[in-house]
């Protein structure tokens, strides 16, 4: 009952805002009788948007009634037509789709909403179906081989594995499916009995690390072990944090080098040095521009997508692994929709490649 | 209350987003155009926000002689003096001439532009380092690699260019290097990219994913 | 010339040099400049947001112009700080689940739009008319050709299924993705060529500071002197130099004398 | 010999260091001249931008700062004297808060070279910020998202502004890219929303990424980096003779660059020879 109080006073603040917000803002023109016949296809489009969404129907309510309010409103506020009229602002009266396109809507639109949707609904289809705790294939990627061939070498040489979780915050994507891999490396190093560092730039996320270092040595039966001076904080600047780490390297000389996350400019300084120092390095990052310089210098290198997947696959997390799912399935269809449409255009048939156009075809 | 509502406006404020690319009506574009406005506000208040918290973090160590407390002094110290001048400047800051006086201009010309660009400028040096001693062509993924990145780095100059004979077939070698292969994979990493913000996008707008809101 | 031009350039060579010393090893000199980077950096950041933002789309239209509506971003802005402050805190999250929202929903359409649709319908080339233009393989054009078309999806689709984890990797799979695996190290080639070529023209830039190349080589007066601009760029860069070589000598040396006396 | 190669790369690496130094400013104390081609990508921005009228309309988003100045400040220069030796209309922005102290002053003096009036010929509209979402509302409209410009006067009373209000009244969005958010953000966020004739001119680093943009029609031409730069100040100056040339920072980089880029590729070749040469012997 209150939670539903709530909702509804959230609602009518909202509502209230927009409102006024609408009135204000919209730059009355003189003829708009054909408005309000055309509202209804823009909160189709809000509503087929937030079809997916349990909550859809109470909040779909609000574009509805703005829609229309605002256009009575607009109305009666005539009349102060100003600037645009000299400039080149042609107002569009359309609904959907690009605002010069009288003649008709690009196939490209409607393309583009069902990939949004599909996307959503296979998305929350496996969200369900991983939470239901249905198993789910994931492959089993030779980074994972890597990482734990390179545990098992630092334990023999009896020395410890470096742990860099990139220098991003927290709310990264890549900064998180780092800490979900750190869970259960340090889980593996805990029952191998080995020495783990862990070096971050962020204090938050050392914070995070230190947390989750902590709760791997305690599912693998060994808490005492777990050392926390051994998460460290070296600094939040990026060279300086890079001087920090390099220093490590040099110190405390571990055999193994584990770099994922979201690496910058500071990602060939810290391969090169790893490399000197003889250790075993195994990198991942999603950033584009960094891959060429671990490719060239570590052992092992998970490439863009294979860091998420390598943590859906070892942490199981609901949300990666959807995610992860959803991605699978539309690569199938757009390879499919590739090979069809290159035939096609081949034969002078330009079905498919109008399908993905945002402009009608002769523009 | 202080879950609900933020993850209602979420909802809204994500689905009218998400229709501001379908819907071109100027009504519609009023409307979403005003909460764009606020939205450049509130990016600007976040950097604020930044500020800030730089303060409240650096100045306790700097007035209790923390460590690296003279450092955390030049950096408060440095940020005063150019708010100060930017502030006294006005809206007359960047107009030429100014910077023969001590002014944000003259902060800006002989303070931030040498800084600035020496930085990155660092990494020249520390590519050729590990060009020289740690990039390898381990196994034939990296051979590949280094082989590419050497030739578009021959090719690019005018010293590969104009090697006689074979320099135009390096040249085209490089262009297609760039546009066929690069394109392949680069699309590849775009779609893939894509897929995963969609996803990403959808779950923050229907309140799935609430790390931004804080913990419990 | 006036003195505070004349302090200006040695300033900046300086600035220069004190980051390049981090070549040599980090020292307190790199970082007294590191920290100047910062506040300035910030410092700049913030008058221009203040001329840039607040002051015409917040302040005028609320102080000159009364237009209400410019009260809500006000109202959000004023929750947004809420969060410097302890008991408040939980407030900021309406103006930041605002912007995560604006973000969200904007970037949602953008990335769908121009890199997923727009990248595939690209990627459909019409090989017969490659052929009657390009043949199989034509040098005057990059090599452009049937081959390459072919290159482009076949390799494009290989690069996707290597990003393809729901099944086991069998024979072709296993195939699939090595061709998948070479596109994308023939791609990261490229982007490390060019990243090369990026970091060196920064330092060329550098070193056309230092040697006086960036600007017009005019004759400057320097007290009763008359010299060429580049001549003294030139000196008082090598003086720097050996400045900067100095102190951090003496600082270093500093440093370890006081670590022994502790 | 391969005693040799080892020994070297033992050595300390600052004298890698000073060999890169050593390849740097060689070449900038004797200069010499190599001739280098155009390639395609800079053609097209050029012809395009060749092919405006007097009384058109360009969009510049200078989304750079001192940090790349030296691969993209010489594009910036030569577009600029480009754009107004055709007597085109110029309107610039910026979404980087450290560009404005930067890139004002250089429109304002080539702006002065060609005696081109404030407010009727061109005008900087200051600094937006807000990323995508000030895109987003240029895209709409320029004269809503910048209510003044950087002088405090209104934009939509500047006689530039004439018949300019939406992104895509103007005939062409120049965007100079130094990262983000730059020519990418652009491109996913009004490009093909509303079908922006959009040319780049991005630092070498994001030169790879841009391209599919430009094999899609996203982009209709591309200058990577200072090669790209020297391409377009080739094509700019081509007729015009030596002395009334201004200093193309660009192009004469271009010999430094051969160079350090060779020094660059020695030193791969040498650490690799040695790599192979010793990993026969060493195999445990």
């Amino acid at each position: 009952m209150r939670a539903f109080a709530l909702r509804a006073l959230g609602l009518l603040v909202l509502l209230l805002a927009l409102l006024v917000c609408g009135v204000v803002a919209a730059q009355p023109a003189s003829d708009d009788d054909s408005a309000a016949s055309d509202d209804d296809s823009a909160s189709d489009d809000d509503s087929a948007a937030s079809d997916d969404d349990s909550a859809g129907d109470d909040d779909s309510a609000p574009s509805k009634d703005i829609a229309s309010t605002e256009s009575a409103e607009v109305d009666a506020v005539t009349g102060e037509a100003e600037a645009a009229e000299e400039g080149g602002a042609v107002r569009s009266e359309q609904w959907f789709g690009s605002a010069d396109t009288e003649e008709g809507v690009p196939w490209g639109y409607f393309t583009l909403l069902l990939l949004i949707l599909t996307t959503g609904g296979l998305m929350l289809y496996f969200t369900k179906q991983a939470q239901a705790g249905k198993e789910m294939f994931i492959r089993r990627m030779p980074g994972i081989d890597a990482i734990e061939d390179g545990i098992g070498r630092a334990t023999e040489m009896g020395k410890p594995v470096l742990y860099v979780p990139g220098i991003d915050d927290l709310q990264d994507i890549q900064t998180i499916a780092s800490m979900l891999i750190l869970g259960q490396v340090s889980k593996t190093i805990a029952e191998y009995q080995c020495e783990l560092i862990v070096s971050c730039c962020v204090p938050i996320v050392r914070e995070v690390a230190d947390e989750v270092v902590r709760a791997g040595f305690y599912q693998a039966g060994y808490p005492d072990a777990f050392r926390p001076e051994e998460i460290r904080f070296i600094a939040a600047d990026q060279f300086a944090f890079c001087a920090g780490t390099n220093g490590i390297m040099l110190r405390e000389k571990p055999a193994t080098n584990i770099y994922l996350g979201r690496f910058f400019a500071e990602s060939l300084i810290l391969a090169e040095t790893g490399y000197l120092n003889r250790s075993i390095q195994i990198a991942g990052t999603a950033e584009a521009t960094q891959l060429p310089f671990f490719v060239a210098a570590c052992d092992y290198t998970l490439i863009g997508e294979e860091l998420f997947a390598v943590s859906a696959y070892l942490s199981r997390d609901p949300r990666l692994v959807s995610s992860l799912k959803a991605s699978d399935y539309l690569k199938v269809a757009i390879v499919t929709a590739l090979l069809v449409g290159t035939i096609l255009a081949s034969f002078g048939n330009t079905l498919m490649v109008d399908l993905f156009s945002l402009t009608l075809p002769g523009n | 209350m202080k879950r609900t509502l933020p993850i209602l406006i979420t909802f809204v404020i994500g689905v009218i987003m998400v229709g501001e690319f379908f819907i071109p009506h100027w009504r519609y574009r009023a409307l979403t155009g005003e909460l764009l406005e606020w939205g450049i506000i509130l990016t600007a208040g976040a950097f604020i926000l930044g500020l800030v918290n730089l303060i409240q973090v650096h100045l306790p160590t700097v007035v209790e002689r923390g460590t690296d407390w003279g450092y955390k002094a030049v950096l408060l110290v440095s940020l005063a003096v150019t708010l100060a001048m930017g502030f006294s400047n006005g809206k007359q800051r960047l107009d030429s001439g100014m910077e023969v006086s001590f002014s944000y201009k003259w902060i800006f010309d002989y303070v931030y532009v040498p800084l600035s660009a020496t930085m990155f400028a660092l990494l020249a040096f520390y590519i050729a380092s590990a060009g020289f001693r740690a990039f390898r062509a381990r196994n034939a993924e990296a051979t590949l690699l280094l082989v590419a990145a050497a030739l578009v780095m021959f090719a690019s100059v005018p010293i590969g260019e104009g090697v006689p004979v074979i320099g135009e077939y390096l040249v085209a070698l490089k262009d297609w290097t760039l546009d066929v292969p690069n394109n392949a994979a680069r699309r590849a990493i775009f779609i893939g990219a894509a897929l995963g913000a969609i996803s990403t996008g959808l779950r923050v707008i229907l309140g799935l994913e609430r790390s931004h809101l804080g913990g419990d | 010339m006036d003195l505070l031009t004349i302090t200006g350039i040695w300033i900046s060579i300086f600035l220069t040099l004190a980051i390049l010393s981090f070549l040599y090893d980090d020292n307190p000199i790199y970082k007294f400049a590191e920290h100047l980077f910062m506040g300035v950096g910030i410092g700049i950041g913030t008058i221009e947001i203040y001329y840039g933002v607040f002051q015409p789309k917040l302040l005028r239209p609320l102080l000159e112009e009364h237009r209400l509506l410019s009260l809500f971003p006000l109202l959000l802005l004023v929750l947004l700080f809420a969060k410097v402050t302890r008991k408040h805190q939980d407030w900021a999250r309406i103006p930041i689940a605002f912007i995560v929202a604006a973000f969200a929903g904007v970037k949602l359409t953008g990335e769908a739009n121009g890199r997923l649709v727009e990248q595939v319908r690209a990627s459909m080339p019409d090989l017969q008319t490659l052929y009657e233009t390009n043949g199989w393989w034509d040098w005057d054009n990059g090599g452009a050709g049937v081959i390459s078309g072919l290159v482009l999806v076949l390799g494009l689709c290989a690069c996707l299924l290597h990003f393809y984890f729901s099944t086991p990797h069998n024979k072709p799979m296993r195939a699939i993705s090595r061709i998948g695996i070479l596109t994308l190290m023939l791609s990261f080639g490229a982007s490390f060529g060019f990243t090369v070529m990026g970091r060196i023209s920064l330092a060329i830039g550098r070193a056309e500071a230092l040697l006086g190349l960036d600007q017009p080589n005019s004759l400057i007066k320097l007290g009763s002197m008359e010299v060429h601009r580049m001549t003294a760029t030139r000196w008082t860069t090598v003086g720097t130099m050996l400045l900067v070589i100095l102190s951090i000598a003496w600082l270093k040396r500093r440093a370890a004398n006081s670590a022994e006396a502790d | 010999m391969l005693d040799l190669l080892l020994r070297f790369q033992a050595m300390d690496r600052r004298w890698v260091f000073l060999g890169m130094a050593i390849s740097i400013v060689v070449p900038m104390l004797l200069p010499f001249n190599l001739p280098f081609k155009v390639d395609g990508r800079v053609q097209d921005l050029y012809d395009r931008v060749e092919a405006l009228e007097a009384g058109d309309a360009v969009y510049i988003s200078a989304d750079f700062d001192p940090g790349s100045r030296p691969e993209l400040e010489p594009f910036f220069r030569t577009h600029l004297h480009h754009l107004f030796r055709k007597d085109v209309r110029v309107v610039m922005g910026t979404l980087w808060p450290t560009a404005p102290p930067l890139v004002k002053p250089i429109l304002e003096e080539i702006a002065g070279e060609y005696d081109k009036e404030y407010g009727r010929d061109w005008t900087f509209l200051g600094y937006i910020d807000g990323r995508e979402l000030a895109i987003k509302s240029l895209g709409q409209s320029v004269r809503k998202t910048y209510p003044l410009d950087d002088r405090g006067n209104k934009t939509a009373d500047l006689p530039v502004m004439l018949g300019l209000d939406a992104i895509r009244d103007f005939d062409i969005l120049t965007s100079v890219s130094a990262g983000f958010p730059g020519t990418q953000a652009y491109v996913l966020q009004i490009q093909g929303q509303y079908n922006l004739e959009m040319a780049s001119a991005c630092t070498a680093v994001s030169a790879p990424d841009y391209i599919p943009y430009y094999q899609s029609g996203q982009l209709f031409g591309l200058s990577g980096g200072m090669p790209g730069s020297a391409q377009y100040e080739k094509l700019v100056y081509a007729d015009t003779p030596e002395e009334n040339r201004p200093r193309l920072a660009a192009t004469s980089g271009m010999n430094v660059l051969s160079v350090g880029h060779m020094y660059i590729i020695v030193l791969l070749f040498l650490g690799n020879l040695a790599f192979f040469l010793t990993r026969g012997g060493k195999e445990d």
